[in-house]
């Protein structure tokens, strides 16, 4: 009976978890027997699915109490990333929608397979021991391969898919053999014990530490810190745009919410040590992704280095190590999640005569001419990302930035302006094609009601007026980061 | 007497062969996918050594839990690169370069 | 509550934009509809200005027609107020503006809308700057300007606007980002961003130099000074008249702006420790840049030397520690605000009709032209200095102040006087003198009304600013006096000492006097 | 009444400036010179009660101006003998310069500009002189050398007016470059800019030192030579004189105003008044008496050997003016002052006179042109004689009394600057009378040789009729090109055909003759009426009242001087008198002699000592060279080190990271290893600590 | 001595089987030394007493992954002559890279004091008399129940994976309808002829 009750109460304690399985198989079913056809409703239902867990959110427990032997954690810091990743995930599944009709990629599964990687992802972000956190992340793993591959007759999707395969396979190889170190140097997965073990010891074991270094490689991977970042731009190129979309978007928030829960959450007590790999992981990452864009032509990859880049500025508040560091990385992250998948959004909106995907930077030219509004929105989402004040991007930049200086990153916090700089370049860019160039043919109008709200609400959101909501997203952040901290 | 360390010892070789297997060869996908395979057989003997030796089952349990997870990685990967091989005809490592730069 | 003056002076050019960006219509009406718009906005912002400036209390240098919302506590708060400094550059922006829009009411025939819009966003973060007490709302319309810049200059600018608006954009953003940082610093510090507390708080000693530094890497390149000034002559040749007007006039202005509201008084000991770098770096401009002014062959790259040159006399002037410097400094960015604001619209006045800035295609405007020739000799001669007009005021202050703090920087800063005279009477004879053959030349028709109504009245205030420039002193004395009241104690031994004798008499006596 | 005085060429300049086209030349030609008059009138009001009479000096206030911390300046006239001096000078040259204008400017299409200017200029020299602190004597500084660049550019359509014009801003903004340094320096000295405090206080500071650009100097000796800087470039002293020659490609009437009567007086007038000043710094004072000297005796000698009628008369004001700075440099300040009220008149006649010969001769300025014109305008010749009378120190002219009083006084000093002024002074007076006279036989005596004038040939076949002219402008004045310099290097003296080519000039205009009449009574008459009102011994303190320092024991002095001291000048004027009749009347082909025999001499002073050509070279050149270097600094070191070299290499390392994003999976994958492993190494050695 | 001996053979021929699976040229050999390397590596397990898992090992690697590799490889039918031979340029830099990191490994591995002398944190201690299967599924099935489902859940992502990527229409394949075939009645399926004896009839 005990064993019962206290089971009820974990399943309570991931009810998100379980209504999104417990969707994926509806959705499933569904779509096994109504086919292909029923793409629209699908998505919708799994959007409401979505919605419906995260209502969830707000009626579950999250003040910390952890659930299924101490597996799974339900706090403040789990619920708030859960929302960025419930968001992004429901996006993508939306603004895929006009995609998926036009290209022969209209399959049901497309739904499923993102509800299937958003629940790896609220896994991992309430993981509480590195088995939860390596099913969860696999679980989101493999989803995200196969929708990287998802437009299986295109070769370059498949390429992408390959690549992405070959590469996570690796990291997750990575990432386990640490675990298994970490394992074996101090005899417990759960980073509840794992805290205190690490905080008991005075100076962190070395065989502890190289599996920290291997762990935090394996999740590297995942959020494309440089050097693991480079099948970032391939796959974000040769993936279909929706499933870039999505990628830039919600896995980056639960990887990075998970590295944040692994570094201090379970780590903590080795801040200075593990601070020296972030530190260079996120000024690599800044400076590769600004310079790495600035070649670019294909504006999904220049996106792609442009997620590389924003990582390293969110690494910044990692590397600080403090709660303001943490509740920055957080804010960045949800700024973060809306520019990106509003840049997607405009992307998607780049369609030529007979409704074909176009890609290229060169095909911008001019927009301003040809679709005033658009334009408006990328030149947004661009200085947004660029962090120019006083358009949102700004704000999260500002608190990494706040929180090295705090922590006494002065150099890191130095390099960091110094590459938004030079990443300033590349946004500025994909503005001069809009705005500066001669037009060139315009894109084929829209026809999805649905995204162009959605385009508009973010561009809104990324536009200084979206400072209203600076806010609440702090104030939520940081109260996550206490969660942690 | 054989200790733990062996144990180690030997998945040690066999993770730094995995990784190897993945950039030293430009031939075939499939010998990458081996790679994997044989780096997560290294991580399993780690996990199954230290639980044997510390006497807890946790290790155990968490190798077979990675032995699932790989068993579903290998079909998923043999899927993608069946698409692929119908997309391009080839599987050598070499073509796989569409995308770059 | 009062009427928030400054929130209204700030905001309703940003209204003029929405509406006249959302204004329905064909594209004809729209770009009359902007044009339209943003005049009155323009106007009304300078009748708000003046209001202003009738009912500033020039008693005191407390801030004035304060408000504050905490918006976004603890790190933003829309925080206005204005003292004495600001007002003025509030006002000379405000005053730039309508002749701007004025002057691109024909030359700029594409996208009027975007243009007007632009002009107006611009305008309402030149206000917000000056009259920001926030640290980071400051920061945020300090640096809001780059956009609207790089899209005026991008758009609407010459051949090589590309080139040019990548320099400005990311230059200025480079010198920004650093402050950025001191200034968090100096916020995680003193644990406000109040402008007014902020002034008052003594930074570390050790940090000092740093934060000195940071700021001065945005309002050295702002200004700007030698050797960061590269990108202003491209900056200026490529914008449209009316952008090269307010990033004359009013954006370089925000550099000076930073100087005396931020490096002076909130870091007077690394002031005084680093002025060495201000003087040198004044020095090197002025004479540099002065002999590149001379031998240029594009009118606004001529003009754009030369306000580097004019800029370095601000930088000069702030940092000598004396009433004369710092007012004369002040003096001077107003002076050279309306003086290169008059000259880059003279130049736009011929450019319209020919459609090149290259020098050697004029001469014997004054044949043809001479109205045009009146004014252009005015601004001239108030961009060399001569007495009666705002530039002398200025740079007589300037160098009265200089000489006490150093006879080096005095002399060299002198030299620049005789430069400056040089290469602008070489432009004007070259422009306006001398004979013409070419017919399309000779068949530019004088300044028309609408051209005459934006230059005289600049050419007014340049006069009034020269012959009784106490209109405009008045309300900088109260703040310069709290200025130099914070910065005592910190300031660099002038190299002559002065002492009172015994008679009552103050004279001057040197180390060794006898 | 001084405000009206002031202002009234000011009001009339702006209405005839602005109004221009619009309300045609005869209004603007009337205002101003009906202005000019009404100012002249109340100057000699002025001179009457505060000079020849005994009202107080007093100052009044007109407008605050610049107020800065302890700084305050204003708008103030300070009115006492010395600017009442100055008045009567500025306003009564510049009335009759006015109406001289009427009958010289005629056809010029351009005439309410030309008055403008002039009014305007008349404006900024009474600021000058009545301005009671040194920030607004500096305006009016600045403010003549901008009518001055105005008036010389006038011809903007001449290259080489124009290129005289930015020369004589220019080089005055060099002497500017001293007179501004000085005024910064006496402001942090004495803490005020107003006159009255700073004589009064000036005493005081002797002995002071001051810190100047590193070094320590005596206070009041730099102050002092700065303050003097302004002068020379005002005055066109030696070194800084280099403007004045070519500013003659003004018309003829500003010649007289400004680079005669007026203008290049004002550094005189300066050291003048500010003597309180220079007297506290001996070497201050040997410095202006040296830089007098050399001034004198340079330009006299360029003087000799030119053929341009305005230049000669041109390199004499330069030489008149080193007089006067070597009679201040001696400390007698009164001296100066009056040879500066002398030569006002005297060398105004000979600049309008001249003028009136090159209207007559049709704009033609090369004296070798001219011959037997004694005939055609006789009451021109008249004019010009008594000025050359009068230049040369004739008996009881005015240029008598006044170069006699200050070779005198550079002798009486006893100090070895006035010995050696006062000897180059007699020499000067020789060269003086020499090249006077060579003008003047140059010009009214021996045969007609207008035939070889390209201007006569031009008005007798290409425009007969002057009123065709105007909307032409080339035509209105000579064609002389001061940057060819074609004329110089050619032998100056070469004989040119003779013969009248059929040309007949004719006398000028009343309103050219009348201002010569009335300066011809000048010329003669003023030094024997008001030598000793300036100069007596017991006269001279109440006639100054302190406005400038009189040495009574100088002026002592020189009453007793030796006999032939007091007879030098004379004997220098019967030489150069007599070696120019010999030269130019009956050997006339001595000159091509004398050049052939001394080519070497002739050549430098054909060349005005080279100034120009080392100016050239140095400054000119150097500035454009330099700017250009610099100009190419900005593109080829700071922008290619700066903005731009970052950018190629944020550019080449984005190609290089390009090249490495390779596409192969294995490179990615190696990439990955190398992470880990140089993390995983990083820390290794944590294990051996 | 015979459990040391047996660990050296088996900890021999994984090493080699592993080298060989990524040396062999033939990818057809590469699977069959990777099959022979898990049949060892079993063996280890079954050195440390895992016997579980070694069955779980040759089991489902063996019987399934391994095969299903062979099966792909056999399938996708490479064209094994135009696979180049040789390695890329830079691999004398990654195998050393490898050797410097498995001496560290090594040199980690070798020199630290693990943490399994700290069996308070165990969650999951060995229980004596339990086999280690019965033990280790009453793990599963209580406390770890949560990642057993999501196991389960990526078994079903990985199903779904692999379908919707390789499962193709195939325009020209009958498929079997149930409802179909239940529907079908004799009058669909059968016709009446009447045919004339010794004639046969035309269909």
């Amino acid at each position: 009976m005990t064993a019962l009750t206290t089971l009820a109460a974990s399943v309570h304690l991931a009810s998100v978890e379980t209504i999104i399985a417990a969707g994926v198989f509806v959705v499933l079913m569904l779509g096994a027997f109504r086919g292909d056809r029923s793409l629209v409703p699908l998505t919708w239902v799994g959007v409401g699915i979505l919605a419906l867990a995260g209502v969830h959110l707000a009626i579950v427990p999250h003040g910390g109490a952890t659930g299924f032997g101490g597996l799974y954690i339900g706090d403040a810091f789990s619920t708030f990333l859960k929302v960025l990743i419930l968001a992004g995930a429901a996006a993508s599944m939306v603004l895929a929608l006009p995609y998926l009709k036009t290209t022969s990629t209209g399959r049901f599964e497309y739904p499923v397979l993102i509800m299937l990687s958003a629940l790896g992802m609220c896994m991992m972000v309430s993981a509480n021991d590195l088995l939860t956190l390596y099913v969860g992340l696999e679980l989101q793993s493999l989803a995200a391969y196969v929708l990287a591959a998802f437009h299986r007759n295109e070769a370059k999707s498949s390429e992408a898919g390959l690549k992405y395969f070959v590469l996570g396979a690796l990291a997750s190889g990575i990432l386990l053999y640490g675990i298994s170190l970490v394992y074996g140097f101090t005899g417990t997965t759960s980073f509840t014990a794992l805290h205190g073990i690490v905080r008991g010891t005075a100076t962190a074991d070395i065989g502890t530490l190289i599996g920290l270094v291997f762990i935090l490689s394996g999740l590297a991977f995942k959020i494309a810190a440089v050097p693991f970042h480079m099948w970032t731009p391939d796959v974000y190129e040769g993936a279909p745009t929706p499933v870039a979309a999505f990628f830039a978007g919600a896995p980056k928030a639960a990887a990075l919410g998970l590295l944040l829960r692994v570094a201090i959450g379970a780590f903590g007590g080795m801040t200075l040590d593990w601070r020296q790999i972030v530190t260079f992981a996120s000024i690599a990452s800044m400076l590769l992704g600004a310079v790495g864009a600035i070649g670019q032509t294909n504006v999904k990859r220049l996106l792609a280095y442009s997620s590389i880049n924003n990582i390293g500025f969110a690494l910044i508040g990692l590397a600080a190590g403090s709660r303001e560091g943490v509740a920055a990385v957080l804010f960045y992250l949800a700024v973060y999640l809306v520019m990106t998948l509003g840049s997607f959004l405009a992307v998607l909106q780049m369609r030529g005569p007979d409704g074909e995907p176009v890609e290229t930077l060169a095909a911008l030219s001019g927009l301003s001419r040809t679709r005033p509004g658009l334009a408006a929105a990328f030149a947004v989402f661009m200085f947004s990302l660029a962090g120019i004040p006083p358009l949102l991007g700004f704000w999260p930049k500002f608190a990494v930035f706040q929180a090295a200086m705090d922590s006494g990153l002065y150099v890191l916090a130095t390099v960091g302006v110094v590459a938004s700089v030079i990443g300033a370049y590349y946004y500025l860019r994909v503005i001069k094609s809009v705005y500066f160039d001669d037009p060139a043919p315009a894109f084929a109008p829209t026809d999805s009601r649905v995204n162009t709200g959605l385009l508009t609400a973010a561009a809104l959101f990324c536009s200084p007026l979206g400072m209203l909501a600076i806010t609440p997203l702090v104030g939520a952040a940081t109260r996550a980061a206490a969660a942690l901290l | 007497m054989i200790g733990l360390g062996h144990y180690l010892a030997v998945a040690a070789i066999l993770f730094v062969i995995g990784v190897l297997g993945i950039f030293i060869n430009r031939k075939n996908v499939i010998i990458i996918l081996m790679s994997i395979e044989l780096i997560l057989l290294a991580v399993n003997i780690n996990l199954v050594a230290f639980s044997s030796f510390a006497h807890d089952l946790v290790g155990q349990v968490f190798a077979m839990f990675v032995l699932t997870v790989a068993a579903a990685e290998a079909a998923i990967g043999l899927a993608i690169l069946v698409v692929y091989f119908r997309n391009r005809g080839t599987i050598t490592v070499d073509d796989i370069n569409q995308m770059k730069g | 509550m009062t009427f928030p003056v400054l929130s209204v002076l700030v905001l309703l050019p940003l209204l003029g934009a929405a509406w006249i960006l959302l204004a329905p219509g064909g594209e004809d009406a729209r770009a009359a509809n902007a044009r339209v718009t943003a005049l009155v906005v323009t106007l009304l912002e300078l009748a708000l200005g003046i209001a202003l400036w009738l009912t500033f209390d020039t008693s005191t240098a407390a801030f004035q027609f304060v408000e504050r919302i905490d918006l976004f506590a603890p790190f933003l708060s829309w925080h206005l107020g204005i003292d004495g400094i600001a007002l003025m550059l509030i006002m000379l922006s405000v005053f730039l503006m309508p002749f701007c829009i004025l002057a691109s009411w024909q030359s700029i025939h594409t996208r009027v809308p975007e243009y007007m819009a632009a002009f107006l966003l611009m305008e309402t973060l030149m206000l917000g700057v000056f009259a920001s007490l926030d640290l980071f709302l400051f920061y945020l319309f300090f640096e809001g300007g780059l956009i609207p810049m790089y899209l005026i200059i991008g758009i609407w600018g010459g051949a090589r606007r590309i080139y040019a608006s990548y320099k400005f954009f990311l230059y200025t953003l480079l010198g920004s980002v650093l402050m950025l940082l001191a200034m968090i610093y100096m916020v995680s510090v003193a644990h406000t961003t109040d402008i007014p507390t902020l002034l008052t708080f003594d930074f570390a000693p050790a940090a000092q130099p740093w934060l000195w530094l940071a700021f001065f890497a945005s309002f050295a390149v702002k200004m700007p000074m030698w050797p960061v000034h590269t990108w202003l002559p491209d900056a200026h040749v490529e914008a449209p008249t009316a952008g090269s007007v307010i990033l004359a006039g009013v954006l370089l202005k925000l550099g000076g702006y930073g100087f005396v509201r931020f490096s002076l008084p909130m870091f007077p000991q690394a002031s005084a420790n680093l002025v060495w770098i201000i003087a040198v770096l004044s020095v090197v401009a002025v004479v540099y840049t002065s002999l590149v002014a001379l031998v240029q062959t594009d009118m606004k790259k001529l003009i754009a030397y030369s306000s580097i040159a004019h800029m370095a006399f601000v930088t000069a002037g702030l940092f000598v520690f004396n009433t004369q410097g710092i007012e004369g400094g002040i003096v001077m960015m107003l002076s050279h605000g309306l003086v290169s604001g008059a000259l880059f619209l003279c130049v736009g006045v011929i450019y319209d009709r020919l459609h090149t800035r290259e020098i050697a295609a004029y001469g014997g405007l004054a044949n043809f032209m001479p109205r045009y020739a009146l004014f252009f000799l005015l601004f001239t001669m108030a961009s060399v200095g001569l007495p009666a007009t705002s530039g002398f005021v200025a740079e007589f202050l300037v160098l009265l102040g200089s000489f006490g703090a150093s006879t080096w920087l005095s002399a060299g800063l002198t030299m620049g006087i005789i430069l400056g005279a040089a290469y602008m009477l070489y432009l004007y004879r070259r422009v306006v003198f001398g004979t013409q053959e070419r017919k399309e030349v000779l068949a530019m028709p004088d300044l028309s009304g609408r051209e005459i109504a934006i230059l005289l009245p600049i050419a007014l205030a340049v006069l009034w600013m020269g012959v009784y420039p106490t209109s405009f002193m008045v309300p900088l004395r109260a703040p310069v006096r709290n200025l130099l009241a914070r910065l005592h104690g910190a300031a660099p031994r002038p190299e002559n000492t002065v002492v009172a004798t015994a008679a009552g008499t103050r004279i001057a006596l040197s180390g060794s006097a006898k | 009444m001084i405000q009206l005085l002031v202002f009234l060429p000011l009001v009339a300049a702006l209405i005839a400036g602005l109004g221009n086209r619009a309300i045609g030349d005869v209004a603007a030609k009337s205002i101003t010179t009906g202005a000019l008059f009404v100012s002249a009138a109340l100057a000699w009001v002025v001179f009457a009660g505060t000079g020849l009479g005994h009202d107080a000096a007093y100052t009044l206030p007109v407008l605050d101006w610049i107020d800065s911390g302890d700084l305050h300046v204003a708008w103030a006239f300070k009115i006492d003998a010395l600017t009442s001096v100055m008045l009567v000078v500025i306003t009564t040259v510049s009335a009759l310069v006015h109406l001289y204008s009427w009958g010289y400017m005629a056809e010029d299409p351009d005439q309410p500009r030309f008055f403008a200017y002039l009014s305007l200029f008349t404006f900024a020299m009474l600021m000058l002189v009545t301005a009671d602190n040194l920030v607004q004597m500096f305006f009016g500084w600045e403010g003549v050398g901008l009518a001055s660049y105005l008036l010389i550019g006038f011809w903007y359509y001449k290259p080489s007016a124009n290129a005289a014009a930015i020369k004589a801003f220019v080089v005055n903004r060099v002497g500017d470059f001293g007179f501004s340094l000085g005024i910064f320096g006496t402001f942090l000295v004495f803490h005020t800019v107003r006159l009255d405090t700073i004589l009064a206080a000036a005493p005081g500071m002797a002995g002071h030192h001051l810190s100047f650009l590193g070094g320590q100097v005596d206070t009041m000796t730099c102050l002092c030579l700065l303050l003097f800087v302004g002068a020379m470039g005002k005055s066109a002293q030696l070194g800084l004189h280099t403007w004045l020659p070519d500013a003659m490609e003004g018309p003829t009437p500003v010649s007289a105003l400004i680079h005669a009567a007026t203008m290049v007086t004002a550094g005189v007038f300066m050291v003048c008044r500010l003597s309180p000043m220079f007297e506290t710094s001996a070497t201050a004072l040997a410095v202006v008496t040296y830089v007098g000297a050399a001034t004198a005796l340079f330009a006299a000698t360029v003087a000799c050997v030119q053929t341009d009628i305005k230049r000669v008369i041109a390199y004499s004001t330069c030489s008149q003016l080193g007089y006067m700075f070597f009679a201040a440099g001696s400390g007698a300040y009164g001296a100066a002052m009056f040879h500066l009220f002398t030569h006002a008149f005297f060398k105004a006649l000979l600049f309008l006179g001249a003028g009136a010969v090159i209207h007559s001769m049709h704009h033609e300025q090369d004296m070798r042109y001219y011959g037997a014109l004694r005939k055609p305008l006789p009451l021109t010749f008249a004019a010009m004689t008594i000025g050359t009378l009068s230049l040369t120190g004739f008996f009881f002219t005015s240029g008598y009394y006044s170069k006699d009083a200050i070779l005198e006084a550079a002798f009486a000093r006893g100090t070895q600057a006035g010995t050696v002024a006062f000897v180059v002074g007699a020499f000067v007076a020789f060269l003086t009378s020499f090249y006077s006279w060579r003008l003047a036989f140059l010009t009214f005596f021996g045969p007609p040789r207008w035939v070889g004038s390209e201007h006569i040939q031009h008005a007798l076949h290409g425009h007969d009729s002057p009123d065709a002219d105007p909307a032409h402008p080339q035509g209105t004045e000579g064609t002389h090109d001061s940057d060819a310099e074609a004329g110089s290097h050619a032998p100056v003296e070469v004989q040119v055909p003779t013969g009248t080519g059929g040309y007949h000039p004719h006398e000028s205009p009343w309103t050219m003759l009348l201002p010569l009449a009335v300066l011809s009574v000048g010329a003669l008459f003023a030094g024997a009426v008001f030598h000793q009102v300036f100069l007596g011994p017991d006269t001279a303190g109440a006639f100054w009242r302190g406005s400038a320092v009189v040495h009574r024991d100088l002026a002592e002095a020189t009453e007793h001087l030796p006999l032939w001291v007091i007879w030098t000048p004379a004997v220098a004027f019967f030489l150069g008198l007599g070696l120019a009749a010999q030269a130019y009347l009956r050997d006339v082909d001595m000159p091509a002699r004398f050049t052939g025999a001394f080519h070497g001499l002739y050549a430098f002073l054909v060349h005005k000592w080279y100034f120009d050509e080392l100016y050239g070279l140095v400054f000119v050149r150097g500035a454009f060279a330099f700017g250009r270097l610099f100009w190419a600094t900005d593109r080829n070191v700071i922008d290619r080190f700066g903005p731009d070299g970052v950018t190629a290499v944020v550019g080449d390392t984005a190609v290089l990271a390009k090249r490495f994003q390779s596409g192969y999976v294995y490179t990615y994958a190696l990439m990955m290893l190398v992470g880990v492993a140089a993390a995983a190494t990083w820390f290794v050695p944590r294990m051996f600590s | 001595m015979i459990a040391a001996l047996a660990f050296y053979l088996f900890a021999g021929i994984v090493i080699l089987g592993a080298a060989m699976t990524i040396l062999s040229r033939n990818p057809v050999h590469s699977v069959l030394w990777l099959i022979l390397a898990f049949f060892n590596a079993a063996g280890l397990f079954v050195l440390l007493g895992a016997e579980f898992l070694a069955m779980i090992l040759v089991i489902v690697y063996v019987g399934a992954v391994a095969v299903l590799f062979l099966f792909v490889v056999m399938m996708l039918d490479v064209d094994f002559a135009r696979l180049r031979a040789g390695f890329a340029r830079y691999v004398p830099f990654g195998v050393g890279l490898a050797v410097v990191l498995l001496a560290e490994l090594l040199l980690v591995l070798s020199g630290s004091s693990f943490g399994v002398s700290a069996p308070a944190s165990s969650h999951a201690p060995v229980i004596a008399g339990l086999t280690n299967t019965q033990a280790l599924g009453s793990l599963i099935y209580t406390r770890y129940v949560f990642v057993f489902q999501a196991a389960g859940m990526v078994l079903l992502t990985a199903m779904v994976g692999a379908i919707v990527l390789t499962h193709r229409q195939r325009p020209g394949i009958r498929r079997q309808s149930m409802a179909d075939q239940s529907r079908r009645t004799p009058a669909q399926a059968t016709s009446a002829v009447d045919a004339a004896r010794g004639e046969g009839v035309t269909l």
